[in-house]
């Protein structure tokens, strides 16, 4: 294991792998030189040049859908794009074509590609670079949606989408990509897609997150043990496919649920879990209702006390607990 | 550019076949026992047929609503598409594409798309694959005059353009999309002119002459393996037949229509063949009564295939 | 009160509403001498001219954001696209833009535009002309999500639409396009956004839905009287704002909830309502778990047993509501 | 064309005033003081500013990332810009907007924008307001080289100029997006050349010449208000500072950075202004003052105001 941040190690990632297979490249804006947005490619042409590191000129929708038809030619093209919130221009791409194309012509071809979006508020950088749209991608059937909260997981869950033989869609959340974490070194290691992780153990309430919340899941985990409140923090790393089975054990174990993200409430992913939940065997066990603490409902702001308003804070998740527990 | 007599006569029996198969598709819509929608190519046979063939073994293709004559023209076998659209297991998509998703990707055809202007980007896409790859193939992917208003031609016309990519960007310019003419879509006359937005040659052609839209495709093909990047050829032509089912077509006169149909490209590409020594009436006739029958198998093998399986139903989501 | 078609009361209410503000406009792809993809702006070049009925190149993107401008700056506006699934190109447009231009501005600007968006399977058409993808616009705040499902509230509802300051998604099912009911005539008769309805009061199970499923949900309350069982039937008729007090009412009164929808299951609406019901204090009268009942998480397929079987059936839903009642 | 002194002088007076904010944003940004991210126009303030003042009042702009010229440009309070870059609720978007969501609705200015390429069809669709009212106003459309690799350019442009819309598409060609170069992101040198595709006129002009833009401007207009349709201006020009916030700007080299320095357009126009006796140093000395008073007023101001209550968090999502 190697200390490292969540941006190193998703270079790392595609660097293990690029070498492994000349089939890799990646595609994006400003990726090679400058490095991406966000510095994550950087220095990445120095080893593997321009035509496998391809700066693209802006225009998303030619992006992702040339990725899906070098996909389907015989290639493993990753596309990076500069925000998430720029996918909006390659959705025809991505959602009538890269996710459609296998089932559409009967299951005669694979399209294994990955689009990394950096995702959410905190930059300042107000309404159309902050969003967290994870919910929609995990509404289109043929897509798979990876949303890693550490380095390690980040690192691992990059080499099985890179490998993976479907559409991923990698959502990087920008706030983490300075955090740091112990990374294992084994270019082999993976984690595959599909399975939850239990980051702690608890026997109270299942709290169900993934992305930036995890960090902020923890810290109020750890605060309420010292009042002898256990929390299990499940960390979905996959939304899709959902690892259902680990959500529902530990809901039986606990009978109370609390999903936290930081997308937007109204018609988010938490919406899928609490249903996952409220439809499974595990409602038989529920001691209090299932609550979601998430993103308030609105563009983000740019104001800094605002922009931190909008998405749920420690004490908001605090908060739910406790109303959870005075049921 | 000399043609070999197969290759004419090949051109010639996969125009006469998308003729009678688009025919007879349009029968059972009229009778209403074809389920979904489809988009027929009757009038437009040579330039789709024509151009495919111009392409070499491991070249690709995409295409557009308006697929039939490329699936044809790329050699499919037509009992598989007739199967995809009667929505049977045995056709080239097991019944789950229909009419608007064609493809065999053994044969390099990416297939039809039902969105307009979808296949811009996997055609560039595709392209960039034999580029990195260097295969020496192309691909040539079709598009409508309506399709060039979109948004994806312009991203992926340049991103080909800037990257040298090896693909021929193929206009069937067939004066309207849907009840749309280009002088209502566009403010200039021809699609091509857009070839200076990206720096790229392009040809106008008479998309209903076969031989034209042959040799044009040979030489951008040419030009596009030499690795000089994309090239646009715009054909011009002209649908008989509806948009798709069910249109009257009340945007469009009957003078307009038989003007066209004087202009028929198989009639012309016959005239060609027989002017020039190169079939006789027989041969001709030949190839029609096996197109024809081809036809009838087809739908015989169609209706006789099976439905898909209810458990197909969630299959092939995912690889 | 007077019997027409769906298609026919959307047609009406779009000329009532043309007739009193000059401010209205449609644009969008062959809907004039065409008619629209479905028909139903037919007939109405001739009475508001191209100006007003204006056909537009293939270019949603350009359609949609121009829409936005249009509405900015003193028009309303009203978008139609051939299906549902072409608002992938114009999703910058609609989601970026027109849904985030009055906050991210302060406040100081309205947005008054409606798209009218024909979606669901049903047709044949394919993976790519069959989608349902209301939870996306759901998801996206500064956006109201309409969709009737019978012409008077078509007719209703698209009139307050029309008239309110905000980007509204509106969602035509084709499939009903050609069904019947009694409509009303009064010019000035609306239905408010926001509030569902009860199309048929019952006791035992609150059904949950919007759309074409509604007709499926009714016959299948209608079977089921004659068991003695009485199912409540609520359409929602706005998905957003979301009408969560007719829900929780109704789910205090009978204690079980089913959500019916046509959309794929996974990230759909139903887990939003699911979510509504098991964070409120209708939770404590829940007799059963909490079930949807929708479509199979699958790009729609063109095979017409498959296409049905894809959606659920009467058969499905009385299955579902079986089950809660064995619990 | 003659050009008024006052309108000279106010060209200067916006130019300059662009210059000191756009610097002062800077420090703070290099200080580490100000949240957010922002986009500087140093280097580009004659394309951004004169083109602005060739309009009348009732005319309408969107703008872009780097659109703080066009904000000052176009007339807008600086102590409601500066505002909204701190986030307050004294600015111009109620602090909710910052460096990328500056609008002034009352003023004409519709708005810079965060996504690349996100003006051309509201610009488009304003346009057409203007054209189906009859207002004679017309619509200026800010863009960069980079965004007019975007489709929605080319859904707009075609579209503005099949209904012959009024408005004129005015692209600040710095040669580079971000760090890439022109010629890595199209295959033609002059971004006006894509004019060709929608049958409209174009111009190519010194964007670091006030005067040229001013007077170029003033003429497209014109064209536009004569419902003749739109017009692409491509104006040559060059960004002295990074894309944002921390760029080192290794993808260009210091030799071209400093070429481009010679040719300021704040210092062309002040030669200019002085060579032709419009205003002599002493006048100039004290539009240059003010304007750097404005921006310390306007810091002073900025850092004075209030955050938005937290209550302003779920205002103004609808009307
Ligand atoms: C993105 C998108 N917009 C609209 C449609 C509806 N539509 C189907 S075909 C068509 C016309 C296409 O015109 P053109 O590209 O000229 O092809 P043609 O039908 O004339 O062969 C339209 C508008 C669609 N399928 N996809
Ligand atoms: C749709 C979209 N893609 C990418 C970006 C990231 N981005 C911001 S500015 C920029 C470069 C724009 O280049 P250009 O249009 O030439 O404007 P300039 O910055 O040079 O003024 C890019 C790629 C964005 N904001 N929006
Ligand atoms: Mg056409
Ligand atoms: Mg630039």
């Amino acid at each position: 294991m190697k200390e490292m941040t969540y941006s190193e190690a998703i270079r790392l990632a595609m660097t293990e792998e690029m070498r492994k297979d000349e089939n890799i490249f990646i595609i994006g804006e400003d990726i090679g030189i400058y490095g991406g947005t966000f510095g994550v490619t950087k220095g990445m042409i120095d080893e593997f040049g321009e035509e496998r590191i391809k700066d693209a000129p802006i225009s998303e929708a030619a992006i992702v859908g040339a990725a899906a038809g070098a996909a389907v030619t015989g290639m493993r093209p990753i596309v990076e794009l500069p925000f998430l919130d720029f996918i909006t221009i390659g959705m025809d791409a991505l959602v009538n074509q890269a996710a459609k194309m296998r089932y559409m012509f009967g299951g005669n071809e694979k399209v294994p590609m990955v689009v990394r979006l950096p995702g959410g508020s905190g930059t300042g950088a107000a309404a159309q670079h902050s969003q967290n749209l994870e919910a929609w991608f995990c509404h289109v059937p043929g897509l798979k949606v990876v949303a890693p909260s550490t380095p390690n997981d980040a690192k691992g869950l990059l080499k099985s989408s890179i490998r993976d033989d479907n559409p991923v869609v990698f959502i990087e959340s920008k706030l983490l990509y300075n955090t740091t974490g112990m990374v294992e070194e084994d270019p082999e290691f993976t984690i595959p897609l599909g399975k939850a992780d239990i980051k702690l153990e608890g026997s109270d309430i299942s709290l169900i997150t993934y992305g930036r919340m995890l960090k902020k899941a923890l810290i109020v985990a750890k605060e309420l043990a010292k009042e002898n409140i256990y929390i299990e923090v499940i960390d979905l790393r996959t939304l899709a496919p959902l690892d259902k089975d680990t959500i529902i054990q530990s809901v039986k174990k606990t009978g109370r649920a609390i999903i936290v993200h930081e997308a937007v409430k109204t018609g988010g992913f938490g919406g899928e879990i609490v249903a996952t939940i409220a439809e499974s065997d595990a409602f038989d066990f529920l001691k209090a209702p299932i609550i979601r603490i998430a993103g308030v409902d609105i563009p983000i702001p740019h104001n800094k006390e605002l922009e931190k308003a909008a998405v749920p804070s420690e004490k908001d998740i605090k908060a739910g607990i406790y109303r959870l527990l005075n049921k | 550019m000399d043609i070999s007599k197969d290759i004419l006569l090949e051109i010639y029996d996969r125009m006469v076949t998308t003729r009678f198969f688009s025919e007879r598709i349009n029968e059972f819509f009229i009778k209403g026992i074809m389920h979904g929608t489809t988009h027929l190519s009757v009038g437009e046979e040579a330039s789709g047929v024509a151009s495919c063939m111009a392409l070499d073994k491991g070249d690709y293709t995409t295409s557009t609503h308006r697929g039939h004559s490329h699936a044809i023209g790329r050699g499919m076998e037509v009992i598989k598409i007739m199967a995809e659209l009667f929505g049977k297991v045995t056709g080239c998509s097991k019944g789950k594409g229909g009419s608007m998703h064609l493809a065999d990707f053994d044969k390099g055809h990416l297939g039809s798309n039902g969105v307009v202007g979808g296949g811009f980007a996997i055609a560039t896409g595709a392209a960039l694959t034999q580029k990195m790859k260097d295969t020496g193939k192309i691909v040539l992917c079709f598009f409508g005059d309506g399709a060039s208003n979109e948004g994806s031609f312009h991203e992926s016309l340049n991103m080909a353009s800037v990257w040298k990519l090896p693909v021929i960007f193929f206009c069937e310019n067939n004066l309207y999309g849907v009840s749309t003419p280009v002088s209502k879509s566009m403010n200039i006359k021809d699609v091509a002119v857009r070839a200076k937005s990206y720096g790229i040659p392009s040809y106008i052609i008479d998309g209903n002459d076969a031989v034209e839209v042959y040799k044009t495709t040979r030489e951008a093909a040419k030009y596009c393996r030499s690795g000089q990047g994309p090239v646009i050829i715009e054909a011009k032509t002209y649908r008989y037949l509806g948009h798709s089912k069910s249109d009257e077509c009340e945007y469009r006169c009957a003078e307009e229509v038989n003007r066209w149909k004087k202009k028929d490209p198989i009639i012309i590409f016959k005239n060609y063949l027989i002017e020039n020594n190169i079939a006789n009436q027989i041969e001709i006739k030949r190839i029609e009564d096996k197109a024809l029958k081809e036809i009838d198998l087809a739908v015989e093998f169609a209706k006789n295939s099976p439905n898909p399986p209810l458990n197909a139903l969630t299959e092939d989501v995912y690889a």
